[in-house]
């Protein structure tokens, strides 16, 4: 990502909204790789990263790795972090400009999530560190379980033209 | 004299003809006192006597006491007649004091159809009564005029057919007898939240059986949430005995401390496949409902029973009540139903009915129906009761009849998870038979609906059905966790299958008491009568399900719960057969009438914009839906945009166009099997325009495609079927060559897609471009190159001309979009660069022939027919849809060529007039008439050209270049136009692109 | 084709002839005194002329056109359950001919002149509400849509127009024609001809008619298999045979002609007779809600909201939607689809909120590739389809059964129907209409 | 709402996927006839009964898999089988 230039991200205005026991905040200025399974696959890429489908990561300074699908991984790197991504699977593609991420943190997180997406999040099925894939709002998005020092915390991400919509539905659900 | 139908309010008794809206107008400027039939203090009453509330009735001022319903307050101010029935229009009173009371549904400002017996009063509340009279006094002598007497089910459907033009004017006047309240179309729309849920038991009824089942459940660990229909929980508890009161204190408070999440005033309204509930949230205040989406793993039902009433000659006259609401308006609200009463008892509920009764001064002839004793009659006038008369021939001046004939068990969600009810005539009533489906151990039920027992009996049953349903829900949560990819994983085994080792509760033996000797209402939210019932099984229409279309029986507000098994009874009865044999009808979902506004919820309607909407919205856009994307449609004047671009140079935002990276060694098959044309021999650097059918060969979708390097392409696809096509890529790749080494990726949104156009495009974009030679050898039409565009990094570059112009499409990374597009537009103010909208653009392509998929194709337009047999190579062994195009282009026996439709290019002789798009194109056919033989697809007027311009598609006999046709205009009147010999209106040569 | 014996010639007088004559009159002189039956019932015999599998309104026109207009009276209706009791009485019973292709139109045309006589030749108030029909259009595509239909319409004679939010809003004032809803209404196509009718009452009709004129109908009586012989399948079924007869849960009945007029369980019973068909079952969901006084004037359809809603004269709100995308022959319907109704619903009278909906049920329908019907003959002799219907089955009824009759009886493909053969799907010449429905969502 | 048993995600409401249709194996396109490829492309089996069929896991894991569903009531066969076999060509 270029420092020189003004990254635009998906919203207009305060990348940030606040609730009773929820806050919501826009990250979507993350850098994002998409990596591939090997097209042969032996699970070289999956004991590389860590994870399979349904489970994320934490790698060194900031990299989240997500598996998003299975033989597809998404790799987070934290907004300070430089870090640079292990050079692993069959393709990888660059979708930092591509997705919208936000973040939903707070002890009602959960309650604001329920009334927009059909997902159990109990601890049993959605702890922290789970991914899936699913509808918030209507919108198709993928669902990190990603708590910050002990505090429960969800990333959503969309695709990055929804994003303004999704931050909006998701606060106004939060609003109720 | 008693004191029903005395109290102010109790108009609408009065004399026939005349009714509840007259007297009530009456009324109007009168506060109603408190009348004598609200008892003093009573030990259980629900009110609370420290805080009247006064609200209006019909126009006048009544005062209740929060704590009572609509009905009660009512009531207790005297008032007998609540409502007019639906077909004749009689006085009608409450009936059961609660929910499902038929006669009690009245307007609450502009609520229609609200329960009186079930809302709880509210301060200021304007009620008023649904089928106020003499507003339809005409129509009522109209009707009557008809023959009031030949009123019996169905008689509509057996006249009004001549003359046939009177028809509309009958339909009027019987629309104006719809019953129901009124509702206000421009009454303000209310916010309803939802929410889903995942409990681990949902336990439906919080009577005796429900709670213990709830507290029983809760205590094995699992998650519970209970809801009740009422207020409060306790069911039949709360109105009965010191000790049962205190009992359902206890099981509440019991609930509360295991954690069981409660909920009063809700209902479960339905259950679907895999215990999908919808749980309904009524607000109290008659405020938003709420939908809970519940996935349960157990569903426990105690939905408690539902007395019945009994059929007999004026069984619907007001101050005839069933045991439960007398007892219910006496125990919780404190109001004496009459003074003089017959209690007509058939079991253990009607005689406690009549000792409370007693208990409260109120003067009771005890009639045991046990003795086989029915009541054959309920007469009196003005909607009053003064007389019932009883199978002996016995009379009674009495102003309360209280029947207690037995009972119905509401199986509704059980019938939703495939348990059929079965009918058991020692009971005298339906109970849930065998779980009928494999899904069903997961469906339990328990309390009234399984049987009959001791409280203690029930209780116990309820602990027992509690302990199942969490044993089964943690078998269940534990495999759902085993399944699952993103559950923590689980320890320990899977918890073992739970047999059902509950012992079944009892059967109370009860009479089979249905219809007297006498014909009375069965169905009276539809004025049903027995007789009607019985005339139809003679008119043929003998099974439960026709009698219920014939007669409306059970198609009212109680959805059956009331009627539908004295329906069945009084069928059997006219059919010479049993209730068993004639069964039930179906329960259908809801189990309770839902708002509108709690089953919409917030609406989610996701939109879509590119990265550069904002600066869109800041240079004026007009705005456009384009499906989920919202686009700049122009920003003032579209022919000028159009004017700018053919002599300067505009630039336009095709973000939404779709993106998909492809990479990988076998790329280059994917490309050969989704296009109809080739890709083998497309050089690194170079794009090609591509068309993808559908295995019918019908269009699906067509773009642009760039060779990015040896293994990686980038595809375009239509804006509005990028979606689609990601998925019927991802389709063949998974299903029918997942061996194939391609990896696709959409990256539609990774991109800010810009073209800029026009024959100054080459100098604008030569001032933000370094990296890469632009020169008309360096960078040829229809070639791709990858650069820094105003010091933005990896931007994609294709050289294509959709408008006709030279023209650059720039593919920037999103973030940086709003940067490249302000650049461009400083870099080329000296160039006269402007923004152009989707409408220009749809000029220019048209004047250029360029087709638009789903508009000037459709879904049945196959290759050839848009004129790309060029573009087909079935030298290729496999595409999609190869089959269909080779066939269409060959031909196959029983073709008619003629007839398949061809797009061509055409313009109007009049060069001023813009065909509408879609009208249709004729010819004369030998008979002299005119045949349809195409219509025209686009139509635009050519600011380039200065004349009109269109696409049409027309039957190839007569899609020849200068052929005329005849176009027909919306008015009818006749045009002509002329097929061209290219698509292209304006530089068919396309030297301008290639300039 | 087989010959079927005719009793008499066409067309013979039928007044008179009905077990008891409806009129107003009648009614008064009866009083509360019960009416005859309004069909015989008979024993299932072991031979007839023609059975008739499925005793919908699609079965019992024909029946009753068979018997009416070519005096073929040995005719059995047979059901499984209880007339009626399939897409017949589940439908949102709309009647509209404002169909996109100008076969469509033709067809559909017919249709709605045969209800507006309907009463009239049946005896029997079918209580036909000509109020209008409006098809909502939300964007520039869908708009467009309507204009071809309105082009081709007007063309065949049918009228239609399309209208403007102004024009919409005198005629419906509970819409919400302002640009502020997600999908505003741009226009609108409006069908003064359509209307509702009471479904049941059709099917009473016909089947009363039918009866008078000695059809026989048989409730309760399962189709449990067909008999073909000659045919080029193993079992000697399917292309090349020849329908002999049928077994039933009540026992085998022999005919040369069987019609399958099963709708969603068309593709069941032609697999009896050795046939696969281009039809997959779907459930159609429809709803009603407690009844208020009338305010809804017209039908008003959305497309783009797949949501149908007419207030009857009861006062109830009847809605429908879009065929379930999942198909099934499971009838128990879906809390998604309330939601997405009320929600569509509410987006066009926002003021409706405060309604209640008071049932929910489903149908089934049999959905083609190109949403048109399959009528007429097929390749096995004396097997008869009425089927395909999807979700616009009852407003075709009449004129399915009047031509599938005439197919019958003269041998010979009538020209409202040639376009509806099965044969089209083999030889790749689908019906135009799945353009209507493909174009501008 | 009915679950269906995705092989990756785990058992997921029916809105988050979509029935593709029925398993039907694609003719050979370079060698097959009309009445074979129209026979693929319209014809239904459509049974009461046991169906094989391709679903596509939209909002899930985006994989298409065969299952088994019974159409008559609406349920699956236990476990799914698997990832969609090679033979299922789209329609």
């Amino acid at each position: 990502m270029d420092e020189q230039l003004e990254f635009a991200g998906p919203l207009a205005g305060a990348g940030e909204a606040n609730g009773e026991g929820w806050s919501l905040r826009d990250e979507s200025r993350t850098p994002k790789l998409l990596v591939y399974e090997d097209f042969e696959p032996d699970g070289a890429v999956e004991r590389q990263l860590g994870v399979g489908f349904g489970a994320s990561a934490a790698g060194g300074s900031g990299l989240l790795v997500c598996g998003i699908r299975p033989g597809e991984w998404l790799l987070l790197l934290g907004e300070r972090s430089g870090a640079n991504p292990p050079a692993v699977g069959a393709v990888t593609v660059d979708l930092t400009h591509g997705v919208a991420m936000f973040r939903l943190s707070g002890p009602r997180a959960r309650d604001v999530l329920a009334s927009v997406c059909s997902i159990d999040t109990s601890e049993e099925m959605f702890p922290d560190g789970a991914v899936c894939g699913a509808s918030v709002a209507r919108v198709a998005c993928t669902l990190v379980r990603d708590d910050v020092a002990g505090e429960r915390s969800y990333l959503i991400l969309s695709q990055r033209s929804s994003g303004r919509y999704l931050f909006d539905a998701v606060r106004d659900a939060g609003a109720r | 004299m008693s004191p029903l139908g005395s109290g102010p309010g109790s108009g609408p008794g009065q004399a026939p003809g005349s009714g509840s809206g007259t007297c009530l107008r009456r009324n109007d400027d009168r506060v109603v006192p408190m009348s004598p039939s609200r008892l003093p203090a009573r030990p259980g009453e629900v009110i609370d006597r420290e805080r009247p509330l006064t609200f209006t009735w019909n126009g006048g001022a009544v005062t209740g006491f929060a704590g009572d319903t609509i009905a009660s307050a009512l009531a207790a101010s005297g008032c007998t007649v609540f409502s007019r029935s639906m077909k004749y229009h009689r006085p009608r009173g409450i009936l059961t004091a609660d929910f499902w009371d038929p006669n009690t549904l009245v307007q609450v400002g502009d609520e229609p159809n609200v329960r009186g017996g079930h809302r709880l009063l509210e301060a200021g509340m304007a009620v008023s009564a649904q089928n106020a009279w003499p507003s339809l006094r005409w129509d009522a002598k109209a009707l009557t005029a008809l023959g009031g007497r030949a009123l019996s089910a169905g008689f509509y459907y057996k006249t009004f057919m001549r003359p046939r033009w009177l028809w509309p004017a009958y339909e009027k006047v019987l629309a104006r007898f719809a019953p129901g309240g009124v509702i206000d179309p421009a009454s303000a729309p209310r916010r309803h939240d939802k929410r889903y849920a995942h409990p681990d038991v949902v336990v439906a009824g919080g009577g005796p059986a429900g709670l213990a089942a709830a507290v029983a459940a809760a205590r094995e660990g699992a998650g519970v949430l209970l809801v009740e229909h009422e207020h409060s929980l306790g069911g039949h508890l709360r109105w009965g005995t010191k000790s049962e009161r205190s009992m359902a204190a206890a099981l509440a408070g019991a609930a509360e401390a295991a954690g069981v999440e409660i909920l009063t005033d809700a209902t479960v309204a339905g259950r679907w496949e895999d215990n999908w509930l919808a749980v309904v949230e009524r607000d109290g205040a008659g405020g938003p409902e709420r939908l809970i989406k519940a996935r349960a793993k157990v569903l426990v039902v105690a939905a408690g029973l539902i007395e019945r009433p009994y059929v007999f000659a004026g069984n619907d006259r007001p101050g005839v009540m069933l045991s439960g609401g007398a007892r219910r308006l006496l125990n919780l609200w404190s109001v004496r139903p009459g003074s003089r009463a017959v209690v007509w008892s058939a079991n253990a509920a009607g005689d406690a009915a009549a000792a409370d009764l007693e208990a409260a001064g109120v003067v009771v002839e005890h009639v045991d129906a046990r003795t086989g004793r029915t009541v054959t009659a309920a007469e009196g006038r003005r909607g009053a009761l003064e007389r019932v008369v009883l199978s002996d021939g016995t009379r009674l001046e009495v102003d309360l009849l209280v029947t207690a004939a037995g009972w119905t068990a509401p199986t509704s969600l059980l019938n939703m998870a495939g348990v059929r009810p079965r009918y058991d005539p020692a009971a005298a009533r339906f109970f849930p038979a065998e779980p009928g489906t494999a899904e069903a151990g997961t469906v339990l039920s328990t309390g009234g609906i399984s049987g009959d027992g001791s409280l203690d009996e029930l209780v116990g049953h309820g602990e027992a059905t509690g302990r199942l349903a969490a044993a089964r829900a943690a078998t269940l949560a534990h495999r759902l966790r085993v399944a699952t990819a993103w559950a923590a994983p689980v320890d320990g085994p899977e918890p073992p299958e739970v047999p059902d080792e509950r012992t079944p509760l009892g059967r109370d033996p009860h009479p089979e008491l249905y219809r007297s000797s006498t014909d009375g209402i069965v169905d009276l939210s539809e004025d049903v009568g027995s007789r009607d019932l019985r005339h139809a099984a003679a008119e043929g229409f003998d099974s439960v399900e026709l009698v219920k279309r014939w007669t409306t029986a059970t198609m009212g507000s109680a959805q059956g719960k009331l009627e539908t098994v004295n329906t069945v009874a009084v069928l059997a009865e006219a059919t010479g057969s049993t209730i068993s044999e004639v069964g039930t009808t179906t329960w259908r979902p809801p189990f309770a009438p839902v708002t509108l506004g709690a089953l919409a919820g917030r609406m989610f309607e996701p939109l879509r914009i590119s990265s550069l909407h904002d600066l869109h919205v800041a240079a004026g856009m007009t705005p456009i839906q384009a499906g989920q994307w919202i686009r700049p449609e122009h920003y003032g004047d579209p022919a000028a945009e159009v004017c700018n671009v053919r002599a300067n140079v505009g630039i336009i935002d095709v973000s939404p166009l779709g993106k998909l990276d492809i990479r990988g060694p076998d790329a280059t098959d994917l490309l050969s099997l989704l296009y109809v044309n080739k890709w083998r021999r497309l050089a690194i650097g170079a794009v090609r325009y591509g068309v993808m059918c559908a295995e019918d060969g019908v269009i699906l979708d067509d773009g642009v495609t760039g060779r990015l390097g040896e293994e990686h392409y980038l595809m375009s696809t239509t804006s509005s079927g990028s979606g689609a096509m990601e998925v019927w890529i991802q389709n063949w790749l998974q299903t029918e060559h997942p061996d194939w080494r391609v990896r696709v990726t959409p990256v539609t949104d990774a991109y800010t897609s810009i073209n800029v156009a026009g024959p100054r495009s080459r100098v604008l974009l030569g001032r933000l471009v370094d990296d890469v030679d632009l020169g008309p050898e360096a960078f040829k039409y229809m070639q791709v190159r990858r650069g820094t565009v105003a010091g933005v990094a990896g931007c994609v570059m294709w050289r294509i001309g959709f408008t006709g112009e030279l023209s650059y499409e720039l593919h920037v990374p999103a973030g940086y979009g709003p940067h490249v597009w302000q650049a461009l537009l400083a870099a080329g103010a000296d160039l006269g660069v402007a923004p152009f909208g989707l409408e220009a653009q749809r000029i220019m392509r048209l004047e250029k022939g360029h087709f638009i998929v789903g508009q000037d194709t459709d879904a049945l337009t196959k290759a050839p027919t848009a004129g790309l047999e060029w573009l087909i190579k079935l030298d290729k062994e496999d595409f999609c849809g190869r089959p269909e195009l080779q066939w269409a282009l060959e031909g196959e026996p029983g073709d008619a060529p003629d007839a398949v439709p061809r797009l061509v290019a055409v313009q109007p002789t009049d060069p001023s007039y813009v065909p509408p798009e879609v009208c249709q194109i004729v010819a004369a056919t030998p008979d002299g008439k005119e045949r349809i033989i195409g219509r025209i697809t686009s139509s635009r007027f050519s600011p380039t050209l200065e004349r009109s311009i269109c696409l049409a598609q027309v039957e190839a006999v007569h899609a020849g270049p200068d052929t005329e046709l005849t176009i027909v205009d919306i008015t009818g009147r006749r045009h002509t136009a002329t097929v061209m010999l290219h698509h292209a209106h304006f530089d068919p040569e396309g030297e301008r692109l290639r300039a | 084709m087989v010959q079927v014996p005719r009793s008499n010639p066409r067309r013979r007088p039928r007044r008179g002839r009905y077990p008891a004559r409806y009129s107003a009159a009648a009614l008064l002189r009866r009083g509360k005194a019960p009416w005859p039956p309004i069909w015989r019932s008979t024993e299932l015999r072991d031979t007839y002329d023609i059975v008739v599998v499925g005793g919908g309104v699609h079965g019992l026109a024909t029946a009753y056109y068979l018997a009416s207009n070519w005096g073929i009276t040995n005719v059995a209706v047979l059901d499984k359950g209880y007339l009626g009791g399939g897409g017949s009485g589940r439908n949102t019973a709309i009647v509209r001919s404002n169909y996109l292709t100008p076969d469509g139109v033709a067809f559909y045309d017919r249709s709605v002149r045969l209800y507006e006589r309907l009463a009239v030749d049946l005896n029997l108030n079918v209580m036909f509400s000509r109020r209008g029909h409006l098809t909502l259009a939300h964007s520039d595509g869908a708009l467009r849509t309507m204009r071809w239909r309105a082009e081709v319409n007007k063309h065949q004679g049918v009228d239609s127009e399309v209208i403007g939010p102004a024009e919409i809003k005198r005629l419906v004032p509970a819409l919400d024609v302002s640009e502020a809803p997600r999908h505003p209404i741009l226009g609108a196509l409006h069908h003064p001809p359509g209307g509702i009718i009471r479904h049941d009452a059709v099917v009473w009709g016909y089947a009363r008619a039918a009866a008078a004129l000695g059809v026989e109908m048989h409730q309760n009586t399962e189709v449990l298999d067909i008999d073909v012989a000659g045919g080029s399948g193993p079992d000697g079924k399917g292309p090349g045979g020849q329908v002999t007869g049928v077994r039933t849960s009540r026992g085998e009945v022999s005919a040369p002609v069987v019609v399958n007029c099963t709708a969603g369980w068309a593709s069941l019973i032609a697999a009896m007779a050795g046939l696969r068909l281009p039809i997959s079952t779907h459930p159609l969901q429809a709803a009603v809600t407690e009844p208020v006084k009338m305010f809804l004037p017209a039908v008003v359809v959305s497309g783009s909201l797949h949501v149908y809603v007419s207030q009857t004269d009861r006062g109830e709100l009847v809605f429908g939607a879009a065929v379930d995308p999942l198909a099934t022959y499971d009838t128990g319907g879906s809390l998604a689809f309330a939601e997405e109704l009320a929600g569509h619903v509410l987006q066009l009278m926002p003021g409706l909120g405060r309604m209640r909906l008071l049932r929910q049920w489903s149908g089934l329908c049999d959905m083609t590739p190109d949403y048109s019907p399959i009528i007429g003959a097929t390749d096995v002799a004396g097997f008869f389809c009425d089927v395909g219907w999807g979700t616009y089955g009852f407003k075709a009824a009449p004129v399915a059964g009047e031509q599938l009759a005439a197919c019958i009886a003269s041998g010979e493909t009538p020209d409202l129907i040639e376009p509806f053969a099965l044969n089209r799907f083999a030889e790749g010449r689908l019906v135009g209409e799945k353009g209507a429905a493909a174009v501008g969502h | 709402m009915l679950l269906v048993p995705c092989p990756h995600c785990g058992p997921r409401n029916t809105a988050d996927l979509t029935l593709v249709g029925e398993s039907e194996s694609r003719p050979d396109p370079s060698a097959t006839t009309p009445q074979e490829w129209r026979s693929y492309l319209y014809l239904e089996h459509n049974p009461a009964g046991w169906t094989r069929e391709t679903w596509y896991c939209r909002l899930g894991c985006g994989r298409f898999f065969v299952t088994e569903r019974h159409r008559g009531q609406n349920r699956f066969r236990h476990p799914p089988l698997g990832p969609a076999d090679e033979s299922a060509g789209p329609r």
